[in-house]
């Protein structure tokens, strides 16, 4: 199997701080669409060993077990993609039970994404988790351990999109979990609003300590046989490289407004695309779709990323933001 | 001579051993033939595991006409050369088929459960009948092959239904031709049928035609086929006793390994099942229930 | 040349009525990106006489000259392309004395799309081209042309985006030039909001008699080299097959809200693209990037119509907001 | 024997009265042949019409790569075969050059204004000087059969400058030394010069060294390439005195006939010329102006 060179994607120029987590390079999985139990699964226990990854995300937790939607939630789309998975999972226990104790063994930091249909939800999620942690993650966990609030999928139907939409809702989520959450704190966003950058600046006044973005834009399919819409939840969420520059844009607009850091993603599949989301503004960047066609493309673009600065003369530092600045 | 042809039937069935095995690799066309409307594709793949009969690969040429790769049975292999049976339907199918010698493709695999063979054989093992409507025979010649490799291939009884459309379609049959071929060659008894609904080949009829008149009490069957094909099935099924029934599914993946959760599929019992990960490969019971025939 | 049966694309099955327009077929041009009388200076006059188009939309027009943005302007994008045109053009002066006479020669109904930078502009682009039609133009010009506000350009850094993300700004502009315009009266919308669907309610309540949408969504491109914009306007618009599952569901939205006919557009390149646009909403679509390729595409397009819809037994009015409906 | 050579320079040149007269037609590959590492590629576009030197095309295969065609100038035209010269920088170029023969194409031209051969060739006529950088070179074959079959052709006097950045790239200059040949052999005197960045022919030089070693007062230059070659033409060329130059632009493209507005370039006197429509080809003094040199 081959796997990106260790000694690369590792190296000391790579390295970045997302608040108290240290990450040995700056790509990481997007929330839901890397199962790295699953993948130990199906190519052998190696990932878990060396994972690609600069930090782990696992698929938003819900407070309670959940099916999702009904299929079909799935279909290829122009340079893209959309799902309608609808928050699919175990819920807080099961997680807390099953994966977590696995999940801390990974050499790598891990982010930790919830998903609730309230505010009270979102902390009552972060509560579990933090007793959790503090029971078996030892002591410094918080070094260790993340927490993203996904307050941004488009495909349920209540709860987390509406918050996500609006500034007093962020506010008022954002700083209920901060008081239950001592750790790295990050707020995920939608897109699929007028101004970002505006619920991005909530967010970070009511205590996040990272922006993550962008969740999906809001699509839908019509199914070519009867012209009814396609996926089982009627609209769903488009990923992949055609939403790209409409991320791109999101986090040029998101890192002029804030202060904290902020995670880059939609539409990455090389480490040009990643280097154009460092350019923008992200200090960390995420793979989502792009990895379900290389589950080890979190390396291999940490790797490219090494290579490329390298030729270019630049350090991440350099790199980061550097859109906004007039050419030298 | 076509690449399916006129080979020992040498693949050794990995069983459902295969998990935590799988790999992505980097290979190229070694061979692509039309069958009428489907087409046979090779790929050579260097390192690639024994697959199981029913397990699948995601394949995606380089540069690939699509952002997802696509689900493939495997349908045949010799070591490192892995054949499929393909439909071009859309723009991926469309770009395999259209590839030629020496063309670059990722493969990842072999994916999920397969059929499984132990407790397709296990006794008292009568007869084992594989259904397939279209493209849906593509896991057959592998699955023979693994029975002529299997300890109780000699004596073994099979039975193949295919449905085919027309005879054009029909093509698509002669790799699950010659693996019957090689089966009986080892000494098992084997037959196939076919039906085609335009009547091209025989009189118009369809696969569940010839199963209502062939199947006997208990029959052991292995189903890949459209969704309609496969519910038919089970319902013809239902009417003899005693019948086991293996279906194997298909629907939109973008991951193929449990990652998206894009694959589910409905269950009798109002569950969803990852077709990659729980599947493809489901016992009748569970996808169709034992409830009363509507 | 190959040109587009007439008799199939004229074919009665698809003629729809907008307002007081009567179209040939329901297949047009977006606003920018078909100029008919450029197409007949290079390809001959042929297209003029049949355009491929059920009613022509030329650029939009702006009150003064505008050069519009520096280059570079337009970039591939996956499935896609960005561009930063910024609005140039002759101004309202140059169009009345010089296309407009052309253009009244059309076998076909003219849209006119204009854009202001506030809402006065507005109502003297409307006004101007009124006086300009009802002298020139013959009595019962208004069953020949209509108006669209464009209230959508991403790509000028004042005025209309503005306008078009506030249902109170667009309800001003559209009552305002209301007052001025007797003839059809259509807003088109951009699609960088949190809910398109209220700005079209807004719209419609103000005495839009049609809505048109998507413009294209916001999004911006890095350069390659120096990792600074790669747009002379730093963000441009991002439109093509990419956005197609975005701009139906926001066509469908807006069905679901509002009476008034919808202009469906947003990626289309093909009939089943446009039967898409039908079943969500849409009484005419639009053809805009797919358009560079061919420009004979939208003819091609309703041919493809008429035949998807006798193979189907159905008609144009079935197949109108027939997703909304439940499968029979 | 490749398609560029050995062939009569029977191409008659339309002027600049193609207007009006463009199409949009299905093709297809007639040849594609390697040249170093740019490709000479024939399509053969029924109904095509009569190309003028310095006008372009929008070429995309079916099925395409790419949302958008792509731009390339008309490197040589014999009745319905028109070829080009490609350099593969990213994917569209990169189909192309990988097309097969027979492989289908949409061709959309003759586009632009192209060279004006009437003021090119004004009297009182002293040279014509052609101005290549890398795949620049590429008008220059259609360029030169068009002199060759001009009025004036047996007694014209031209010299070909090509800068490239290796032998390898410089193998595309084949097709233009071909035209110069025909040219030549109808009586005119005609050299070609060829420069190399690394020095991989001759001494490492660029064009416009080669440039400022031969021009002459009185020249007509005709150039093409990229950008930072064309300023550097302008200046140098501005030493001598009474040179006439023009220059052939590129711009990023999508429609490639005045509908979108995308193509602007920025004259010397700050307004926005559309490449598409208003060029490809502009006159020195409108592009850089008349000021004083920086
Ligand atoms: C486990 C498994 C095994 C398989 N084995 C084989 C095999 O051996 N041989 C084989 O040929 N195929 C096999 N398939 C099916 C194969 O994966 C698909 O045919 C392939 O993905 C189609 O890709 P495409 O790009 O050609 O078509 P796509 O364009 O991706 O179309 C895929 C399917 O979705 C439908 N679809 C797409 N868009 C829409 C829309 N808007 N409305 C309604 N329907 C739509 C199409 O009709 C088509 O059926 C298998 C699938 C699975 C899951
Ligand atoms: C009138 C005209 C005539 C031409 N004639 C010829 C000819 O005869 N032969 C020929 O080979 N070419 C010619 N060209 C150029 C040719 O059109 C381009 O090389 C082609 O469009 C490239 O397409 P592509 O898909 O291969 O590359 P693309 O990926 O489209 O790249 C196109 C260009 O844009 C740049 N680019 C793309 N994305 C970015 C980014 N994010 N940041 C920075 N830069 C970026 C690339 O570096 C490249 O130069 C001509 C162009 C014009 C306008
Ligand atoms: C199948 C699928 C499932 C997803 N599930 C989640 C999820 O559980 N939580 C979440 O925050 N985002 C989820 N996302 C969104 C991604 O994390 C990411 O924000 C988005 O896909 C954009 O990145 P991409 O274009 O690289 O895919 C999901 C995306 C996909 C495609
Ligand atoms: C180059 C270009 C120029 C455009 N100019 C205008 C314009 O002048 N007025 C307008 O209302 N929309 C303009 N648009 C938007 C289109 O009309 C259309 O709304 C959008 O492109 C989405 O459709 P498409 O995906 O089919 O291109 C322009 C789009 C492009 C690509
Ligand atoms: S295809 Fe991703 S979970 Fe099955
Ligand atoms: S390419 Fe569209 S105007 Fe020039």
């Amino acid at each position: 199997m081959t796997f990106p060179m260790q000694s690369q994607h590792s190296s000391p120029d790579l390295i970045v701080h997302l608040g108290p987590l240290t990450l040995a390079h700056p790509v990481i999985n997007a929330s839901g669409t890397m199962e790295i139990l699953e993948l130990a699964d199906v190519f052998g226990e190696d990932v878990l060993k060396s994972p690609p990854v600069g930090a782990y995300v696992p698929k938003t937790i819900t407070l309670k077990p959940r099916q999702g939607n009904l299929p079909p939630r799935i279909l290829e789309t122009p340079a893209g993609m959309i799902n309608a998975i609808g928050l699919s999972g175990g819920g807080l226990e099961a997680f807390v039970g099953g994966s977590l104790p696995r999940l801390l063994t990974l050499s790598c930091p891990l982010i930790l994404s919830i998903g609730g249909f309230s505010p009270r939800e979102y902390v009552e999620l972060a509560a579990g988790l933090r007793q959790a942690l503090q029971a078996g993650a030892g002591d410094g966990w918080t070094q260790r351990v993340g927490l993203e609030l996904n307050v941004s999928c488009p495909n349920v139907h209540s709860g987390c999109l509406l918050i996500g939409a609006d500034p007093g809702e962020i506010e008022g989520v954002v700083s209920a979990v901060r008081r239950e959450w001592p750790g790295l704190l990050i707020t995920k966003l939608t897109p699929n609003v007028t101004d970002i950058a505006s619920i991005a600046a909530a967010a970070a006044g009511a205590g996040a300590d990272a922006i993550s973005a962008v969740n999906t834009f809001k699509g839908m399919v019509i199914d070519r046989r009867s012209l009814r819409p396609f996926l089982g939840n009627v609209t769903g969420g488009l990923s992949g490289p055609a939403i790209k520059p409409l991320a791109l844009r999101a986090i040029f607009e998101i890192f002029a407004r804030v202060e904290v850091p902020v995670i880059g993603m939609g539409g990455i599949r090389s480490a040009e695309d990643a280097l154009d989301f460092l350019a923008c503004g992200a200090t960390v960047v995420a793979v989502g779709s792009a990895g379900f066609t290389d589950p080890w493309l979190t390396g291999r673009i940490a790797s490219g990323l090494a290579t490329s600065l390298s030729e270019r003369g630049l350090t991440l530092r350099d790199v980061v933001g550097i859109a906004h600045r007039r050419e030298a | 001579m076509p690449r399916y042809e006129n080979r020992e039937s040498g693949h050794e069935c990995p069983g459902r051993g295969s998990r935590g095995k799988a790999v992505r690799v980097f290979g190229w066309v070694a061979g692509s033939e039309r069958l009428g409307s489907l087409s046979w594709l090779t790929i050579h793949a260097p390192g690639f595991p024994a697959a199981g009969p029913g397990q699948f690969v995601l394949l995606q040429p380089e540069p690939p006409a699509c952002f997802l790769p696509r689900a493939f049975s495997v349908a045949g292999q010799r070591g490192e050369e892995i054949s499929f049976l393909i439909s071009p339907v859309g723009p991926g199918t469309k770009q395999l088929t259209n590839l030629r010698e020496h063309d670059p493709v990722w493969i990842t695999g072999p994916l999920g459960n397969g059929f499984d063979m132990d407790t397709l054989l296990a006794p008292p093992m009568r007869r084992a009948v594989l259904v397939g409507g279209g493209v849906g025979a593509a896991p057959f010649p592998l699955l023979l092959d693994c029975l002529a490799t299997s300890a109780s291939g000699p004596d073994l009884d099979v039975l193949v239904l295919l449905g085919f459309r027309n005879s054009s379609q029909a093509e698509g049959g002669q790799p699950v031709r010659a693996a019957a071929a090689r089966l009986a060659a080892g000494g098992a008894s084997c037959r196939i049928e076919i039906a085609t609904e335009d009547g091209s080949i025989g009189k118009a009829r369809l696969v569940t035609d010839l199963l209502a008149a062939e199947q006997r009490q208990g029959d052991r069957l292995a189903v890949c086929g459209p969704q309609a094909m496969c519910e038919a099935v089970w319902q013809t099924a239902r009417e003899a006793s005693g019948l086991s029934c293996w279906f194997s599914l298909e629907a939109n993946m973008a991951c193929g390994v449990g990652s998206c959760h894009g694959c589910a599929s409905l269950r009798a019992d109002g569950s969803l099942a990852l077709v990659c990960r729980d599947g493809p490969v489901f016992t009748g019971e569970s996808l169709y229930g034992v409830g009363e025939q509507e």
